[in-house]
C-alpha cells in the first residue's frame, strides 16, 4: 500500500501522466528565470571575468550527475529486495541521464578550467573522481544493453550498481589521497564556493531547481518508455504462445 | 564477402563488441596510467604519446580473439571454409570489420583522450594521423595471430603473446611521429614508414593468415 | 524417498512453455519425457535439477540428491578421461571410478585427452559422469545422442542397474531407449493460454 | 573445493594458460612502453612503480574472462552448480586459482621488470609487497566481473570495462605506496588501505559473485 | 558428374583411423556410412569435405560442389533464424530462402535469435542451410541427432527431393533415417596396424 502501489506500473502510468505537464512547466520555467538571470543580469567577476557564468551549467550538472547515480542506488536496491520493476526501470532510465549530466559538468568544467587553471584538464581529485564516475555509467549502461533476458539484466545490473557504489567512494577517496600535496588546484571548487557572492548565488538555485525537475521530467518520460517497451515484449511473447 | 562483412558487424554490434566497447577500455587505459604515474602534468603530457599508442594497441588486442575463435567454436568455420570463398579474402574482410569496430573509433576518439593527459596541442593532428595510418596494421597482424591461435581454447593471453611483438615496429613509428611533432622536429619518416608496414601487412599476411587457418582446421 | 512434481509451470526465455506438468517418481522407477521438439523438455528438466526457479508448482525431492547431465557433457578437453572423471568422483565424494570406466568400456581410451575422443566417446564418458555422482535421482537430457546401437544397449544396462538399487531416472528423448519405464507425453502440457501468471506479464499489462 | 583448485591449476597449466602466459604478458607491456614513451631513463623511472602496476593489472585482467566462461560453454557450471559444493565456495576456489596463476607469479616477476624500467631500488621491497597485497583483490573483484559476465559469448571487453573501474582504488594505493617509499614518504597508509580493499574483497565478493552466477544461469 | 572415392586412408591425430575406402555416388545416389563409434565416419567425411589432407588414396570430385554439415551447426546465436540462414545463401549466391524455412516449418520462429531456439530446433536450421548452398553433393555428420520423428521425415524428404532433383548425400547415422540408400559399413575398413602407415612414422623409423 502507500507508496509502494505507484510500483504497480498501471498506476505509475496514470499519475505519471497526471504530473509530466506540471514538471514540463516548472522545468522552463526555472531554467529559462535561472539561466536568463545568471547570464544576462549578473556582473562580471572581477578576478574570472564572464567566465563565472560557467558555474550556472557547471554546478547544478555536477550535482545532479552525482545525485542521480545515488538514486540509481535506491531504486536499484528497492528491486532487489521488493522486485518492483518499475524502481528498477527507473534505475535503468536515470542512468543516462546521469551521463548526459556527467559529460555536460566535464566539459564545461573544462572550459571553465582553460581561463581559471590555464588547462583544459587537471587531475584534481574531484576532476578524477568525476572521470571514474562516468565509467561507472558506462559499465552500468553497457551491462544493460548487454543482457538479453530483462529480469536477469535487471538483477545483474543492480548488483553492479551496488558493489559500484561502494568502490566509487572508495576511489573518491583514494584520488584524494592520492593527489595530496601534489597539486594546489585540488579544492579550487571548494574554495570558489566560499566566494560566490549573492548576486551569483541566487540565479545559480534556480538552475539547481531547474537542473532538479528537469531530470524528474526526463525520468517520468524515460520510465514510461521502458514501461511500454516493456508491454511490447509481453505482448509480442503472447503472440508467440499464441503460434 | 560483402554478407560476411555485414554479418561480422551485426555480431560486433549485437554481441556486446561493437565499436562502444574498445573505445571504453581506451579511454579507461589511459585513465588508469595516471592513477599509476601520479597526477603531476609535466610527466604526464611527456609520457602522453606512448601511452595513447600503448593504449590503443592494447584496445586492439582485447578483441582480438574474437575475430575467428567464435566461428571456430560454432562450426562456421569449417562451413566458411568449404564455402565458395577464397580464404585470403575472407580473413582480409575479417581483419576489415575488426578495424571497423576497433581501429577506426580509436582513431577518431584519440584527441579527446590527449587532453586528459594533456598532450601538447601540436601533436594532436599527428596523433590522429599517426593512429589513421597505424591501426589498420594492427588489425591485419592481429588477425594473422588469431588465425594462429585458432584452434586452441581461449588462447586470449597467447595471442597476445605472438602478437605484441609483432606490434612493435608499428608502436614505435607510431609514438615517433607524435612526440617528434610535440618536439617540432619532421614527421615524414616516421610517416612513411609507419605507412609501409601497413601496405606491406595489408599485401603479404592474408596468406599466411589463410595457410595457418588451412593447417589449424585438418 | 521420492521425487514429486506437482503441477509444474516451467518458463524459458519469459515464455511460459509447460504448464501443470505433475508426476511422481519412486525408488526403482524411471520416466522417459516425450514430446516434439521445442515442446519444453529440456526447460522441464532444468526447472526440476533446480537450474531454474518454476513459475508455478512444485518440486519436492530430498536435498542434494539429484545428478543432471544435459545437452553438453560438461567434459575438460585438455584433461584425459580419467582426469575428467575422477574430478566429479572426487567433487561427490565418491572413491571408485574404475566400474563406470569398464562399464561403458572406456578402458583403452583413459589416457587420451577428451578433445580427442569422437562424439559418441564423449557422451559415454559424460554419461559414465552419472555413475560417480552417487545420487539416486538421474536427470538426463536425450543421453543416447551419437551413441551406436551397442552403446545404447549399455546405457540400458547401466540405467536398469541403477533402477535395481533403487535409484530413480528421469529422461527426455527422442529415440527407443529399449528400457522399461513410463512414458510421459509432454503435449498436453504445452500452455496454452498466454502468459497471464507471469509476474511480469500481469504487472505490464 | 581441493579437487576444484587442482583442476583448474591443472587447466590452467595445460591449456595455454598457466603462469608464463601472463607473466610473458607482463612483461611485453613492460617492455612496450618505454618503445612508446621512449629511452630517457629518467622519465622512465619516474613513471615506473605506475607502468608495473598498471602491468600487472592489465596481465589479470587478461586472464580473466577464462574463469567461468570456459565452464559455462561445455557445461561443467551447470553440473558445478547442481553439485554438492556451496557456489561461494566455488567462486572463492576460483579467484583462488586465478590468484595462484597470475598475481603471485606476477609478484615474484615485478622486482626483475622493475631493474629494466630502473625504478629507484628504494621502491623495489615495496613494489613487491605492494603487489603481494594488492593481487588478490584484483583476482577477486575480477571473478566478481567474471560472474556478471559469464552468460555473455566473449565478454572479454565488456568485462574488463566493468572490471577496470573497481581496479581503481586497488591501483591507486598500490601505485602511491611505491612512489612513496621512491620518494622516502611514509608507507604505512596506503598499505594498509590496500590490505583492507584486499580483506574486505575476499570477505564480500564472493556472495556477490556467488548470486550473480545464479542469476545467470536460471 | 559424380564423386569417386578410391581407396582412402584417413587420419586423425596422427594416428590413421580409416584404411582403403572406396565407393563412388552418381547422381541421384545416397550412400549412408555406418559403424560403431570411433570407427571414424566423421573423420572421413572431413578428409571428403577437403577439411583435412587424406593420408593415401584420392577423393575425385569437380571443384565447388560440395556442401558439408558437421556435428556443430554453424549458428550465430545473436543472430535471428532469417539472419542466419539468409547470410549462407548470400555465401553460396542463392536468391530465396522461402523453400528452406516452410520445408522446416520454421515459419514461427524466422525472428527468433538462434541461441533461443531448442537443440531440435537448432538442428533443423543447420539442416535448412544445407537447401541454401545449392550444391549437388551434400555430406552430413549425424544429420538427425535431437530431431523428434516428425523431423526425421521432414528430413527424409528433403534428401529424396534433393536426390531427385539429381544431387547426391553422403551421411552418417547411427539411426534410421527412412531413406532408400545403399549403406556402406566402415568397420571393415579400420585400420589394423594404424601407426605403420602414417608418415610421421616413416619419417622416424
Ligand atoms: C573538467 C573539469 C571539472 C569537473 C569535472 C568539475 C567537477 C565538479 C564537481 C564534481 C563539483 C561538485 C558538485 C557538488 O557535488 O557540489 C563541482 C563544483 C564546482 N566546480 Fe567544478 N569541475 C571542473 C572544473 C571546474 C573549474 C575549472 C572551476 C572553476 C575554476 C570549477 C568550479 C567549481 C565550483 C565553483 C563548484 C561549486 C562549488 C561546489 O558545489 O562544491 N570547476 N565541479
Ligand atoms: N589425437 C588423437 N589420438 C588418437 N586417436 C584419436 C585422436 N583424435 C581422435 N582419435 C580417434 O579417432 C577415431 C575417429 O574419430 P571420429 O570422430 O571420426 O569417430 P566417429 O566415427 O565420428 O565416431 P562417432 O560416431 O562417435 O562420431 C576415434 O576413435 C577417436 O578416438
Ligand atoms: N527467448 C525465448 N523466447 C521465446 N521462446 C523461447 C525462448 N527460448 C526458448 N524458447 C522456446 O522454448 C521452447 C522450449 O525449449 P526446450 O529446449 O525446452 O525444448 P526441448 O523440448 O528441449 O526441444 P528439443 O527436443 O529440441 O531439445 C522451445 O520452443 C524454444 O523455442
Ligand atoms: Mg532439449
Ligand atoms: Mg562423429
Amino acid at each position: 500500500m502507500s507508496l509502494w502501489e505507484y510500483a504497480n506500473p498501471k498506476k505509475f502510468m496514470q499519475t505519471s501522466a497526471a504530473i509530466l505537464p506540471y514538471t514540463a512547466g516548472l522545468t522552463a520555467i526555472c531554467l529559462v528565470v535561472g539561466l536568463v538571470w545568471g547570464f544576462f543580469f549578473t556582473p562580471d567577476d572581477f578576478r574570472q571575468g564572464s567566465t563565472v557564468k560557467i558555474i550556472y551549467l557547471h554546478v547544478p550538472s555536477a550535482m545532479m550527475a552525482i545525485n542521480i547515480w545515488v538514486m540509481m542506488l535506491v531504486t536499484s536496491l528497492i528491486w532487489l529486495i521488493r522486485r518492483h520493476h518499475v524502481s528498477v526501470l527507473a534505475a535503468k532510465a536515470a542512468a543516462p541521464i546521469g551521463v548526459v549530466m556527467t559529460l555536460i559538468a566535464l566539459f564545461t568544467g573544462a572550459i571553465w578550467g582553460q581561463p581559471m587553471w590555464g588547462t583544459w584538464w587537471e587531475w584534481d581529485p574531484r576532476l578524477t573522481s568525476f572521470l571514474i564516475l562516468f565509467l561507472f555509467y558506462l559499465g552500468y549502461i553497457a551491462l544493460w544493453s548487454a543482457i538479453e533476458n530483462s529480469d536477469t539484466a535487471a538483477d545483474l545490473t543492480s548488483i553492479l550498481c551496488l558493489v559500484g557504489s561502494v568502490f566509487a567512494v572508495l576511489s573518491r577517496y583514494a584520488a584524494n589521497f592520492w593527489n595530496q600535496g601534489l597539486h594546489q588546484g585540488a579544492s579550487l571548487s571548494l574554495d570558489k564556493e566560499k566566494n560566490v557572492a549573492d548576486v551569483f548565488y541566487q540565479p545559480l538555485l534556480f538552475c539547481l531547481a531547474g537542473f532538479v525537475l528537469l531530470f524528474v521530467t526526463l525520468l517520468l518520460l524515460r520510465t514510461r518508455t521502458e514501461i511500454r517497451t516493456r508491454r511490447l515484449l509481453a505482448l509480442r511473447l503472447r503472440e508467440r504462445q499464441a503460434a | 564477402m560483402k554478407a560476411l562483412l555485414l554479418r561480422d558487424l551485426a555480431l560486433a554490434v549485437k554481441a556486446g563488441g561493437g565499436f562502444g566497447l574498445s573505445l571504453a577500455f581506451f579511454l579507461i587505459v589511459t585513465v588508469l596510467i595516471p592513477f599509476g604515474v601520479g597526477p603531476d602534468t609535466g610527466i604526464l603530457s611527456e609520457v602522453a604519446s606512448g601511452v595513447l599508442w600503448v593504449g590503443a594497441l592494447l584496445a586492439c588486442l582485447l578483441s582480438l580473439d574474437r575475430i575467428f575463435q567464435l566461428d571456430f567454436e560454432d562450426g562456421s568455420l569449417d562451413l566458411l571454409v568449404t564455402a565458395p570463398l577464397p580464404l585470403e579474402g575472407l580473413v582480409a574482410v575479417k581483419a576489415f570489420a575488426h578495424w571497423l569496430t576497433t581501429g577506426l573509433p580509436l582513431t577518431l576518439m584519440a584527441p579527446v583522450l590527449a587532453v586528459l593527459l594533456n598532450l601538447d596541442p601540436a601533436g594532436f593532428p599527428w596523433l590522429v594521423v599517426s593512429l589513421a595510418l597505424g591501426t589498420p596494421a594492427l588489425s591485419m597482424i592481429g588477425t594473422f595471430g588469431a588465425a594462429l591461435t585458432v584452434g586452441l581454447k581461449r588462447g586470449g593471453l597467447l595471442l597476445s603473446l605472438l602478437v605484441l611483438p609483432l606490434y612493435v615496429p608499428t608502436l614505435i613509428f607510431g609514438a615517433e611521429t607524435v612526440r617528434r611533432a610535440v618536439d617540432g622536429f619532421d614527421t615524414t619518416t616516421p610517416l612513411l614508414m609507419l605507412a609501409g608496414i601497413t601496405l606491406g601487412t595489408i599485401a603479404l599476411l592474408p596468406f599466411a593468415a589463410a595457410a595457418a587457418i588451412r593447417i589449424n582446421l585438418r | 524417498m521420492e521425487l514429486r512434481v506437482e503441477n509444474l509451470s516451467c518458463q524459458r526465455g519469459g515464455l511460459t512453455v509447460l504448464e501443470g506438468v505433475s508426476f511422481a517418481l519412486g525408488p526403482g522407477e524411471a520416466v522417459v519425457l516425450r514430446g516434439p521438439n521445442g515442446i519444453g523438455k529440456t526447460t522441464l528438466l532444468r526447472t526440476i535439477a533446480g537450474l531454474q526457479p518454476p513459475v508455478a508448482g512444485q518440486v519436492e525431492a530430498p536435498e542434494d540428491c539429484m545428478a543432471y547431465a544435459g545437452h553438453a557433457d560438461g567434459l575438460k578437453g585438455p584433461l584425459t578421461v580419467t582426469q575428467n572423471l575422477s574430478f566429479w568422483a572426487q567433487v561427490y565424494g565418491v572413491a571408485d571410478i574404475a566400474p563406470a570406466l569398464e562399464l561403458y568400456a572406456l578402458g583403452p581410451l583413459v589416457d587420451r585427452q577428451a578433445q580427442d575422443l569422437s562424439a559418441g566417446q564423449k557422451r559415454r564418458l559424460g554419461l559414465a559422469r552419472m555413475m560417480v555422482t552417487g545420487r539416486p535421482i538421474w536427470i538426463l537430457d536425450e543421453p543416447t545422442v551419437s551413441l551406436d546401437a551397442a552403446n545404447v544397449a549399455l546405457f540400458g544396462e547401466m540405467i536398469s542397474g541403477h533402477l535395481s538399487a533403487g535409484g530413480m531416472a528421469l529422461m527426455a528423448t527422442h529415440i527407443e531407449l529399449g528400457i522399461e519405464a513410463r512414458t510421459l507425453d509432454l503435449a498436453p502440457y504445452k500452455a496454452v493460454a498466454p502468459a497471464e501468471e507471469t509476474e511480469l506479464d500481469e504487472a505490464f499489462l
